[in-house]
């Protein structure tokens, strides 16, 4: 059984064994103990109120705790941009028409922007190869909505969550090298590699200022803006069930698309809903359920999230080994969410 | 001998003749009938005007081949105009190549990124356009007369046209008409072929719909196809011989370029053009004054210095350093129509 | 006993006499006999489906049934944009900072866009004054949200709505005399009869194109960004309600907010339901309920919405007064959808 | 007399001295001892440089008052400076004052309205600053001494220099040196007074956090409270001598101000300034060549043609025109350290 809790002192030994799995691509879990060491630091500092919300970093992680290992990690940070700007490309439309010629031009523009400055991000999301079955990674993923539903106000209005954006078999991004390239004289991975420095203010620098018309671009770099890399299809459209969306905003190096969200339109915070723990008598050790609900408990400091197979009435009865995993009580309060929506959304 | 004079209500039939032999997209001459007769119009009011500033007026020169042996034969060899004003009763676009500096510090890069920026800052000069020779094979001196003649025009009436001058000559086109500049961004906005855009436009660049359709940001040059980057500030093939000459005059391709082909802008304050520094104005005489001037002497470009009887030719002669005075040969006379006491600029040709 | 209806041919002189107590202010509904009755011709040829999707414009009436005559107009225009280019201001944010000066300056910047192009907008909603009581205005206003629901294939992606924007008790605008006005040397009221005459697109023309910091402009332009006019503050609510957000774009002359929201996320697609009519033998005259629900119909052609009380055990019996108005008989299937949301938005 | 000489090591101390009086955010001077140090260790390195191409080059110049009657008591009278290329190794930020043309043709409506570009098209030109009188009271023609005597230099040494020249005039303040100008601007992104920007940045206008800070996106001007549309262009009540004493050199405010604090950055191309299209290079005579030369008579700045002995002063002379010679007073040959034989630059004050 796996449980998603936050992130502990002791943890750091774990957190570096995942982070060396994590490989490129992802610039918030570099396998360097030091950087590991000091976000440990803000994460148990954020979860223990210690901080200011604006700063904070709320890191998680999924325990197998049977094997006494860490399984994955997840974190929310309470807003973007307040340190070095957070920059990215907004599409936006501009119409050019004229009467006398009779045309009519619809151009997408590309505007420089810092709009998602203060924004709370879902990020470094990271899955041991292990655990990657069942339900385990929407578990991961979706545990930081129900941290979300419970501590609302610990958050601006939007929440996002940036997406890989789309590379070629040969793992070059078309939008970089006909955009970013041209300013910079350098190849993704380098770039990337600064932005894994914390450098990609000082990138963003170097990217054309004046809003650019999409048709600028070659028909590859065009494409791409917006979409996703293979890898990611699936974590995106997790988000998506849970009203993230897609509204425009793609990153300046390879045009991933940013998800966004209202908070309070996240389907964790219209739908999840709080009720007391029972207890059932069901051996532990049964096959997850067809239509598992999340349950979360609901302190700050040693916040936990397990995914639990319904009752034949719905209810959200735990077992023994359930209880122990959230580390709560009979009667204590819980929230508990379905870990898929019931019926699709509309989009 | 050539001689460069106003066009007249005579000339409208010679010219619609001579229009059929230029290039569509190339040569800024009127084509149709109509749209001579409104050009010839214009510039006979516009010579006869007396404008307190440059305004709306557009003079329209032609070049004549004179037979000196029967004056009576006479034959269009060219056109050659200047607006007093590039703008006239609109704004004149050009895309402004701006540099624009990127820099990060803390990376210790800088670059220096060229941008074409949509302005307005060559309505208020005066534009040189219609150069058209109708021989330009193995062309000589004429051609010179037939571009500069107007400068001479400008230096004799400067209070008729701007401090500032330029010239757009036509930009790289392959032989089917298509320009590789216009593909990249033009036809973007306007969705049509380049040509298409022209004769629509009539070759105007005063037009409000410039302003509705063309990109208000600047366009990042790093951004455009190799091939429509290669063409920024190419002159067209048949636009070389007034882009030297105009060279010589004290243009300079500077930056400016055209808005749909991509041609170079060139452009001059009048005080770097050789016509206005070093224009002299004399006074024909029958008699040499000044003996030991020879090394004055040499092919000068001649004009007839009263506004309202304009004529410029080539005419080897010996301005005198000293006095104000110069022995004009008796064809030159002639064809200037000016005789003993009447001022004419001289310019080395 | 009142019915929001799709519009019919026959209602033009009804729609003349309510436009001729608009007033100024709202551009879309001229008392023009000519202008309304081509409108007029367009609207029934949109709920006849005989145009295209986005050139379509539903226009709705209130009909006082027992009186005869209209109390009130409120429409939906498929898609904005297309024939004249749609222009608002877009709020961003652009990050000034250095790190040698320790100066990080987060800046406002106002940007000319025309990115709502192709959105569905609800407007021109009027209620004649002697109907401006009780929840006459919310039926009348979120009756369109039903015809959205039972219609939204027919529909973009977003709807948006413009809200009428802050004018001082003079009547001024600050934002106008503090920017456009030094674009135009006109005064609001006559840009705005412009506009009424479908020139807003030539004056857009106008207006300065590249990006504008927000700050410079003065303080009493500034703050009325986003602000509404008094008297639509309520209208801005009841739309809130609905699931539409003030995101960002304002009037390019007034600095109304443009409220916008995803379809599909409207409270009237999430939350309405198909239901089966039944009668009561309830009367016709009862006070009004305190918790109404409106019923609407299925079919475009049609289209009629009422609000109704809910019965004891909340299901929606109509009366027979009721059916007449919805023109449906038992075991019809409507929709509906309580009028005032259940519990209070998050946001 | 008054000589202008490039600056040596010895001069630091009376430097010093003359800073305290200069006024903070009007003077481009260096004020402390470190600064100044710095300034005259780069200024005799440039001057004993052969560079290639202009390059970060700074020319430091002070004028003295010398007695005549014993030269060996001098007195630093103010000091002018001018550097290769503005930008160093930097970018020249400036504002440049761009006209948008805003139409609606069917309103038949049709706007010009100007906005300011942070733009860096300064960054290659020559840049003259530091120009500080300690006497500006009554100051007579010493003043055009000290200020185009740089310019003398330029002429006399032209290949260490730029072909476009430019001067930025400081701006308007008030007594307590608030600048209406930066109130509207620069205080919104710098978030501190002007002149505690002026101290941070020391003056330059060539740092990377300007691009950092500063808007990317024009400035229209009529959104400017019209206090600071008025301070555009102005200059400092302080600067209104060096002004006009480069006004008449041929330098023209045209379309630049200043990024702080909106006043004029005069410009030129060389060919526009007197000291090069009207200066005269003559070889110092002691015998008057040319009898019948007396148009040429009258005061003069003259300066030591050598680029390694630079020093300029005023001289009632009379070049010759036709020869190539000059008869200078002994005092100027002393002054200038020039004898028979040497060349000399003349330029009618």
């Amino acid at each position: 059984m796996l449980v998603v809790r936050a992130i502990q002192e002791q943890d750091l030994d774990g957190l570096l064994a995942l982070a060396s799995r994590v490989g490129s691509g992802m610039t918030t879990l570099k396998p360097d103990r030091k950087a590991l060491g000091q976000r440990l630091e803000i994460a148990c500092a954020s979860f223990a109120e210690q901080i200011p919300p604006p700063q904070r970093d709320y890191v998680f992680v999924m325990e197998d705790a049977a094997r006494g290992r860490l399984a994955g990690v997840c974190a929310i940070k309470a807003a973007v941009g307040l340190d070095d700007p957070f920059y990215n490309y907004r599409i936006g439309t501009l119409v050019h028409s004229s009467n006398e010629l009779k045309v009519f031009s619809r151009m997408d523009t590309l505007y420089l922007s810092n709009d998602l400055t203060g924004c709370a991000e879902l990020c470094s999301l990271f899955l041991h190869p292990d655990y990657r079955s069942g339900t385990n990674g929407k578990l991961l993923s979706k545990s930081r909505l129900m941290f979300i539903a419970q501590f609302p106000q610990l958050f601006s209005e939007k929440l996002i969550a940036e997406m890989r954006g789309f590379q070629g078999p040969d793992g070059k991004s078309p939008f970089w090298d006909s955009l970013g390239h041209h300013f910079f004289k350098m190849d993704f991975d380098r770039a990337d590699d600064l932005t894994a420095l914390g450098k990609k203010s000082f990138i963003a620098e170097l990217m054309p200022r004046h809003p650019l018309y999409v048709a600028y671009l070659p028909k590859e770099a065009q494409e791409v803006i917006g979409v996703v890399h293979a890898d990611t299809v699936p974590a995106r459209r997790l988000l998506e069930q849970e009203g993230l969306h897609y509204e425009g905003y793609v990153d300046i190096f390879d045009a991933g698309p940013v998800l966004q969200a209202r908070i309070s339109e996240l389907r964790a915070l219209r739908e999840s809903e709080l009720v007391r723990v029972e207890f059932t008598e069901a051996q532990s050790n049964q096959p997850p359920a067809i239509d598992p609900i999340m349950i979360a408990t609901t302190a700050m400091r040693d916040f936990r999230v397990i995914a639990a197979g319904t009752q034949p009435d719905g209810s959200a009865a735990l077992n023994r080994e359930q209880a122990d995993l959230l580390r709560c009580a009979a009667g204590d309060v819980v929230r508990a969410l379905s870990l898929t929506p019931r019926k699709p959304a509309h989009a | 001998m050539f001689v460069v004079r106003p066009v007249e209500e005579s000339d409208i039939a010679g010219l619609e003749e001579l229009a059929l032999a230029a290039t569509p997209g190339v040569h800024t001459l009127p084509r149709s009938r109509a749209a001579i007769e409104r050009a010839v119009e214009r510039s006979v009011a516009s010579f006869a005007a007396h404008p307190d500033v440059p305004g709306e007026e557009m003079y329209f020169f032609l070049m004549e081949a004179a037979d000196p042996s029967d004056p009576s034969r006479r034959r269009i060899a060219g056109t050659a105009a200047i607006a007093a004003t590039a703008g006239a009763s609109g704004t004149f676009f050009a895309f402004r190549n701006d540099v624009l500096h990127q820099v990060s510090r803390d990376l210790n890069i800088s670059h220096n990124v060229h941008a074409l920026t949509l302005c307005s800052d060559l309505t208020s000069h005066s534009q040189l356009s219609g150069f058209y020779l109708r021989s330009r094979e193995g062309a000589g001196v004429e051609a010179a007369l037939l571009s500069r003649a107007r400068l001479l025009f400008a230096a004799i009436a400067p209070h008729r046209f701007g401090d500032k001058f330029f010239a757009s000559m036509s930009g790289m086109t392959d032989a089917a008409g298509r320009s590789p500049f216009w593909e990249a961004l033009g036809r973007k906005f306007f969705q049509m072929d380049f040509l298409a855009a022209e004769r629509l436009i009539e070759g105007a660049r005063n037009r409000t719909l410039i302003v509705e359709l063309m990109p208000h940001y600047p366009v990042y040059v790093p951004l455009l196809p190799g091939e429509a980057q290669a063409a920024m500030g190419q002159v067209h093939a048949e636009g070389k011989l007034p882009f030297r000459i105009l060279s010589d005059e004290g243009f300079e391709p500077d930056e400016y370029i055209d808005i749909f082909d991509g041609g170079p802008i060139l452009r001059a304050h009048k005080h770097a053009l050789r016509s206005f520094h070093a224009g002299m104005t004399r006074t024909v005489n029958s008699v040499q004054q000044d003996e030991g001037n020879d090394e004055m002497e040499g092919s000068y470009l001649v004009a007839a210095a009263g506004e309202g009887c304009f004529r410029a030719t080539i005419a080897d002669c010996a301005p005198s350093e000293l006095s104000d005075g110069v022995v004009l040969p008796p064809d030159v006379r002639r064809l200037l129509a000016v005789g003993d006491g009447d001022d004419v600029l001289c310019v080395k040709l």
